[in-house]
């Protein structure tokens, strides 16, 4: 195996350990979960957003995906919930809802 | 068709540094290794090498110009000193945890202070843990060889470590003798293209110099440290092709009249040379005396090393640098490790000197190898004797 | 297939994230955003060298990166040397035939401590030696990475762990070191300031500094809500804020001519900036009053400058 | 006090998981026992998951490893639940002490559980006594309930040392969670 085909630290053996430990698949952070940072959640109201595109422009994370319809929708899966997009949104269209326990 | 010319050493390196077709060097000035760079400038002022000719402005940014060089998958050079290799020390473990095949010529100064511009071999020995290949050599002719040699074994795919070549400041750097050049069509022959698969593009964006957490830098260190030592053969194999095309063999460990000989005295660097012609004199007084030389210092060549000393009896080591307050003498001490699980192995009799510029002479090295002599039947519990120290009678030796 | 572009305003923006998503930086960091849009500033031929800081240290965590672009991160002094070696090392490959001619673009990126402290001599250096290629400071005004720490970028009367306000000392007692000024004096083509809180300014002169012939820099004010005791979703409005009050004014400085690119029209009082941020609450009015004469003085020198070298 | 008891704390970056070990483990000393407190080591970042660790005894502490086999875990998020295995490495005869509106028995039913637990809604307790959801001294008191390793007496001190004027507030939350902390065996 190669240390490319491992995203956690603790499965790689020293055999798969890439020349000079130079890590070759780009961006293959994006399988790390971040969501769980969360303490709010965004949610969009569709009626109020004008898809103007500045939440997904100013959030850290890269974690609000463009849609075909236009639309941006937060990417969970990333989302830190920082808040920044309900903050800058000229439309308050982004509110944040507290994570609450499931 | 090679042809006799008559070069500094430093000029020789740089004239090895032409002929390997250098994409880049990293430059900055430091006794005794300026010459290298200056003569480097001049060819690449002239055209008569095409490489881009980084002027930075530290030693540190010598290294790190280097590195940036090498991710790229440019052929790179520097050069170094003294303070300068202690300077860009950091960037040195960089170098090799990325399995860049720089090569760098390091001639060899004293540490300050005082400072002292003069040749001892205080600067390499803050390298040994470094991961680099290290080779010394002991003339101008080892100097052009070892880095034509460095070259085409560093970007070897089963090797890909970088390459101290070290040369003794002044004593070599600025000596000026004749060797052999060889056909720059031999040089391209025995060096072959060179293409870095993990080079720094925009079509395949790999990342270089990452984050180690606990749970894998030590898989990460150990996959280095088995591939240096997995070097080895590369290492012999590049020598062997270099006899095999300009004549001149090399190895690991070599002995002068080592046939029979009771004593050996080992040296690195430049001093071997003088230690030889005490070796004939010995010789025709018929005592059984051989010369060491140490020319891999690392990866070192334990199993080498303990074959050359079989049946000897004596070893007369010269150490040109201390290990404060430790073993006294690095390569002694190495030595003995080295030796210290052989049944029936060799004395070894630790001297220290030709620190800042000192230097030794035939005489001197007459008396260290009947000193050693009588020190290994009486037996001492010196840890090493520092020679020629005003103040020190002649005899009286550091004990741990 | 995902979108090439998205549209924002009169811009379509690089869809890529060459900062890929699943980062570690903290949660509505200035740094990370910046980052994000510099790098969709710049494009895919782009080779970044970049120094330690939570830049690297949140985006490369072994086996896996967040780099969608060729990366090296070697120490934290050193960004400035190892682009140059990038540059010089694959443009001399070109010339000999070894790879394509192609254009790249070497950007070096670092901290402010990595950039105004430890890095300052590799940068001069490389400024100097005239390299093609752009420096990116991202400036949240403190060595954040391990835990905020003084650095000479750290506003006079901040509270940082090693400056802290105390009984006896109010916090950081010198000044901002000007980081642009020292550039410039450098006789580069290029410098800017720039801030995240105004993203399309800052994307614009990433371009400019970028595509401009031999060395570019660009010092960007990077907002830290872990280092500057904020909230997280304050990110965008405290840099504004920075702008707004005049203490970052955003400006461009082109082969020695000065220009505003954003001009507010009255200045805030720096004390909206100041009371919005833990690390300045310790301050009393006598100090905040000292800040404001010093913005003041700052600003006027500044428009002294656009006066007296007015861009073309 | 005890021989060697181990804990984990489960909290966020930047919400005071480190402070309540640290502040469990003065106490500890300033009764004549011996303790240890350490975060989990690595860059913390604002919001991220972290851990910290205590370790309370009556001999002197030699042992220096992280803690693998906590004899207790306490979670001062709720929501950490769904992300993390918090109960990784806990001896058979551990307790689980929450955060959470949930009763010991639904969190044992929800997450299967197999240890005893105790809940207290620290959450509610901190908005109502700090003003923020800060849920770390709250929670020092749950534990307090469960394992009487320290008395509240010695926690005053070091909350005074460590909050000020704000002890007061914190100081009340923990003696609410210390009493309205639930155990189910």
């Amino acid at each position: 195996m190669a240390m490319k085909d491992f995203t956690n630290a603790s499965d790689v053996c020293w055999q798969d350990v890439e020349l000079g430990a130079v890590v070759t698949t780009p961006g293959s952070a994006s399988v790390r979960r971040t969501g769980d940072w969360r303490t709010e959640r965004p949610i969009l109201d569709k009626e109020k957003c004008i898809k103007c595109g500045l939440c997904w422009l100013h959030c850290p994370d890269a974690a609000i995906t463009p849609l075909d319809d236009g639309y941006f929708e937060p990417d969970l899966f990333h989302c830190k919930g920082c808040g920044i997009c309900a903050a800058i949104c000229p439309k308050k269209a982004i509110t944040m809802l507290e994570e609450v326990e499931q | 068709m090679s042809k006799r010319v008559v070069l500094e050493a430093s000029h020789a390196v740089a004239e090895a540094v032409k002929m390997a077709d250098v994409d880049l060097i990293a430059a900055y000035p430091i006794t005794p290794q300026t010459h290298i760079p200056e003569r480097l400038a001049e060819m690449v002022a002239d055209g008569d090498l095409d490489a881009a000719y980084v002027p930075v402005e530290s030693e540190h940014s010598a290294m790190s110009a280097v590195l940036g060089a090498a991710a790229v998958g440019a052929r790179s050079f520097t050069t170094t000193a003294g303070q300068g290799l202690e300077l860009m020390h950091e960037a040195v473990y960089v170098a090799s945890s990325h399995r860049y095949p720089i090569v760098m010529a390091v001639c060899n100064r004293a540490l300050s202070s005082p400072i002292s511009i003069w040749c001892d071999h205080s600067d390499i020995m803050s390298c040994r843990d470094t991961s680099w290949i290290q080779v010394f050599c002991l003339n101008n002719q080892e100097s052009f060889d070892m880095t034509i040699w460095a070259f085409r074994v560093a970007e070897d795919p089963d090797v890909m470590f970088p390459i101290m070549v070290n040369l003794d400041g002044f004593t070599l750097s600025h000596v000026t003798e004749p060797l052999e050049l060889p056909d720059q069509a031999d040089v391209d022959k025995y060096i072959p293209k060179y293409n870095y698969r993990l080079a720094l593009k925009p079509e395949a964006p790999s990342s270089h110099g990452c984050f180690g957490l606990p749970e894998i830098y030590t898989e990460v260190k150990l996959a280095q440290e088995f591939a240096l030592r997995a070097s080895r053969p590369i290492i012999d194999k590049g020598w062997e092709e270099m006899s095999a095309m300009f004549g001149r063999s090399y190895k690991a460990i070599e002995t002068y009249k080592g046939e029979g000989a009771k004593t050996l005295v080992v040296t690195m660097g430049s001093l071997g040379e003088t230690a030889k012609m005490v070796v004939d004199q010995k010789r025709e007084q018929g005592e059984a005396v051989g010369h060491l030389n140490i020319r891999l210092w690392r990866p070192f060549p334990f199993a080498d090393f303990r074959d050359a000393v079989k049946g000897v009896e004596t070893l007369v080591v010269l150490d040109r640098a201390i290990s404060f307050g430790g073993p006294g003498g690095p390569v002694a001490s190495e030595l003995r490790s080295a030796l210290y699980d052989v049944e029936n192995k060799p004395k070894i009799v630790g001297f220290i000197g030709g620190l800042g510029g000192r230097e030794i002479d035939a005489e001197t090295f007459a008396y260290m190898i009947d000193r050693g002599n009588e020190i290994a039947k009486s037996g001492s519990d010196y840890l090493y004797e520092p020679i020629l120290v005003r103040g020190l009678d002649t005899g009286t030796g550091v004990r741990g | 297939m995902a979108p090439e572009f998205v549209k924002v305003g009169k811009y379509n923006i690089d869809a890529k994230e060459y900062l890929a998503e699943g980062h570690t930086f903290c949660t509505g960091c200035g740094e990370a955003l910046a980052i994000r849009l510099v790098c969709k500033a710049l494009g895919e031929n782009t080779i970044i060298s970049m120094a330690t800081g939570c830049d690297e240290v949140c985006s490369s965590p072994l086996p896996v990166t967040s780099w969608r672009l060729p990366w090296m991160h070697t120490l934290f002094e050193n960004a400035s040397a190892g682009v140059s070696g990038m540059e010089a090392g694959l443009k001399a490959m070109m010339r000999k035939g070894k790879v394509p001619e192609r254009d790249i673009k070497f950007v070096a990126m670092g901290g402010d401590g990595g950039t105004s402290d430890i890095g300052l001599q590799s940068l001069s250096g490389a400024l100097e030696r005239g390299h093609d290629f752009l420096y990116v400071c991202w400036d949240n005004e403190a060595y954040m990475n391990t835990g905020i720490q003084r650095s000479s970028a750290t506003p006079y009367g901040a509270a940082t762990t090693t400056a802290p306000a105390g009984k006896l000392s109010m916090g950081q007692n010198t000044q901002k070191k000007n980081m642009v000024e020292i550039c410039a004096a450098h006789d580069i083509p290029y410098v800017a300031t720039a801030c995240p809180s105004y993203p399309f300014d800052l994307m614009n002169k990433i371009k400019k500094g970028s595509e401009v012939k031999g060395p570019a820099y660009v010092h960007v004010l990077t907002p830290c809500p872990t280092g500057w005791r904020t909230p997280s979703n304050f990110t965008i409005e405290i840099g504004k804020l920075a702008v707004e009050t005049g203490i970052f004014p955003l400006y461009e400085i082109e082969n020695g001519h000065y220009r505003f690119t954003v001009t507010p029209n009255t200045l805030k009082p720096v004390e909206q900036y100041l009371k919005a941020q833990g690390r300045f609450r310790h301050l009393s009015p006598g100090e905040i009053a000292k800040i404001q004469k010093h913005v003041d003085e700052g600003y006027a020198t500044l428009k002294a400058k656009m006066a007296a070298f007015p861009a073309a | 006090m005890t021989e060697l008891l181990e804990v984990r704390w489960h909290g966020r970056g930047g919400l005071g998981a480190v402070t309540s070990a640290e502040l469990l483990a003065r106490a500890a000393a300033s009764q004549g026992g011996y303790s240890q407190s350490f975060p989990s080591f690595g860059p913390e970042r604002r919001g991220a998951p972290v851990v910290a660790f205590l370790r309370i005894s009556d001999e002197f502490i030699r042992t220096r490893t992280g803690i693998r086999t906590p004899d207790a875990v306490v979670v001062i998020d709720p929501r950490l639940l769904r992300v993390v295995d918090v109960t990784a490495g806990l001896k058979d005869e551990g307790k689980i002490i929450i955060n959470s509106v949930k009763t010991p028995e639904q969190l044992k039913a929800d997450f299967g559980y197999k240890w005893p637990v105790a809940s207290v809604d620290a959450t509610r307790i901190a908005r109502e006594t700090i003003g923020l959801p800060i849920t770390n001294t709250a929670m020092i008191g749950a534990f307090l309930k469960i394992y009487g390793v320290v008395e509240i007496d010695s926690l005053r001190q070091e909350l005074e040392e460590r909050f000020g004027a704000r002890a007061a507030a914190n100081l009340t939350a923990l003696e609410r969670a210390y009493n309205e902390v639930v155990i189910k065996e």
